[in-house]
């Protein structure tokens, strides 16, 4: 499937910059005419993965590096989120919903992901760094006419 | 981001508007848990009107303040959320520990009586 | 002077980024209390140096790379713009308003950076690349805030 | 982006709308020109109503129209800029080359009859 576009975005571990993180998402996802609902989902997903590495990839401390790689394919959009925080021991224990421990927190982050992207995986070594790949369809039209050029 | 808190009798009115994410949480958090220790605050209303952005930090925001009143018989309650918000509380299940009512009087009503 | 954030942002020589580069660094910037007025300079000022990469750095051709850093330090905004591209031969000539010898091209974009940020520094290798640093100073009452701070 | 383009005796009225920048212009220069090869386009008025940011590409555009037709003896008009497109405009100089009016009746007088 052809590239169509990419950006690589790189900030540090502040909330401050969740924000940031959506706003030039979604601007790159405007690109094709997702409806408002479906960049509301992306919002979250994205929102999600990048809250996870400030927290548990970083435990809150500000200088960690997070990198969002933003691919448009011919026939889906693509988020990857990196950190090289400390990693996921138990990945499976982890992606459960409500697996965390923090009573501030719900457990619904990948649950929350799974439920507005159409893929969602997880890569991650434990001490070094975790990856979370999420891919959302494109809108029908777009994604045709796309496929058809190439 | 911005928080508006005001006192009503023994309940609390949280006013939280723009994007209610990581960010916003830790400060409401902060801003919210003094205002309960020091006020003999019991119940707490999230008004989500000016929310614009909510993800499952600010909905855990919402779940820890219930669960800090509930251990003095307090609840939580949420108002006045747009429908793509709603749609995220009812995802989340959150609306089974919390009620969510669709304006600040019903919620007002439901802590006074118990109904709506 | 310290650094309180900064963001990287890497995406491909098309035209149509330019929006997405004007989004996010003038998100990056909100940050800080701009007003309406230096937001809309700042984004002139990127519009131009990445236009330039685009056109004169990568001849239009759709798979160079260009490179934003943003940071916000402590006295100022500044913003890198980088391509490895062409390079300017004759970079004095260049930074003459006028200079260039496009029709369709006002020969203005160094002259709008100069007239909207503080300083503007242009580094280039022939052949190579060209790194143009922007900076503009920060609203009076925050760098006053940050710098007590320090 | 959006473009509009409206042909009134052999006047072309151009509408921008949204951001005129590089890729902007490079999707205008293609519609204007054929418009003016095809169509006996004398001269040019740019309705800025709809524009929200310009820069130089923006502006190239325009005085690459202006070269254009004043090789025939015709004119460009820009009209119905906001205040923010003004002061670029301002800035550029390229208002001594081609006259900024606020609303398009006034451009359209200027070049039915010279004067406004
Ligand atoms: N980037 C990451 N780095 C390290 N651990 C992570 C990361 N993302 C998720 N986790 C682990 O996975 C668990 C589940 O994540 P999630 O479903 O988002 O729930 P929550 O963040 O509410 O705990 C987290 O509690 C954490 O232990
Ligand atoms: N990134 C770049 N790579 C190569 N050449 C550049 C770059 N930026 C500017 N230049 C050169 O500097 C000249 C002046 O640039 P500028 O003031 O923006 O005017 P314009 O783009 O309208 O020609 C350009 O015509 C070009 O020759």
């Amino acid at each position: 499937m052809g590239l169509h576009n990419r950006i690589k975005l790189e900030f540090l571990s502040l909330p401050v910059n969740l924000r940031l993180a959506r706003i030039a998402v979604t601007a790159f996802a405007s690109e094709v005419d997702y409806n408002v609902n479906d960049i509301e989902e992306i919002k979250v997903a994205v929102s999600e993965a990048v809250s996870n590495a400030i927290i548990h990839g970083y435990l809150e401390k500000p200088d960690g590096v997070i990198t969002i790689t933003a691919s448009l394919w011919s026939d889906a959009l693509e988020i990857v989120v990196e950190d090289q925080g400390k990693g996921i021991e138990d990945l499976e224990n982890a992606l459960q919903p409500g697996s965390g421990d923090d009573p501030e927190r719900m457990g619904l982050g990948f649950v929350f992901m799974r439920s507005f992207m159409d893929e969602v995986e997880v890569t991650t070594e434990p001490g070094q760094s975790t990856t979370v790949r999420l891919r959302k369809r494109l809108p029908g039209e777009v994604q045709a006419q796309w496929c058809a050029e190439k | 981001m911005g928080l508006e808190l005001k006192k009503l009798g023994d309940t609390l009115i949280v006013r939280v508007h723009g994007e209610f994410d990581l960010g916003a949480a830790g400060y409401c958090r902060k801003e919210i848990d003094k205002k309960v220790r020091t006020e003999g605050i019991k119940d707490i209303v999230f008004d989500l009107e000016g929310v614009t952005f909510i993800d499952s930090s600010g909905l855990g925001l919402i779940l820890g303040r219930y669960r800090i009143v509930k251990e003095n018989g307090g609840r939580v309650v949420i108002s006045n959320a747009e429908v793509r918000i709603v749609k995220i509380l009812d995802l989340s299940g959150i609306n089974r520990l919390i009620p969510v009512y669709p304006s600040t009087s019903q919620a007002l009503r439901y802590l006074a009586r118990g109904v709506v």
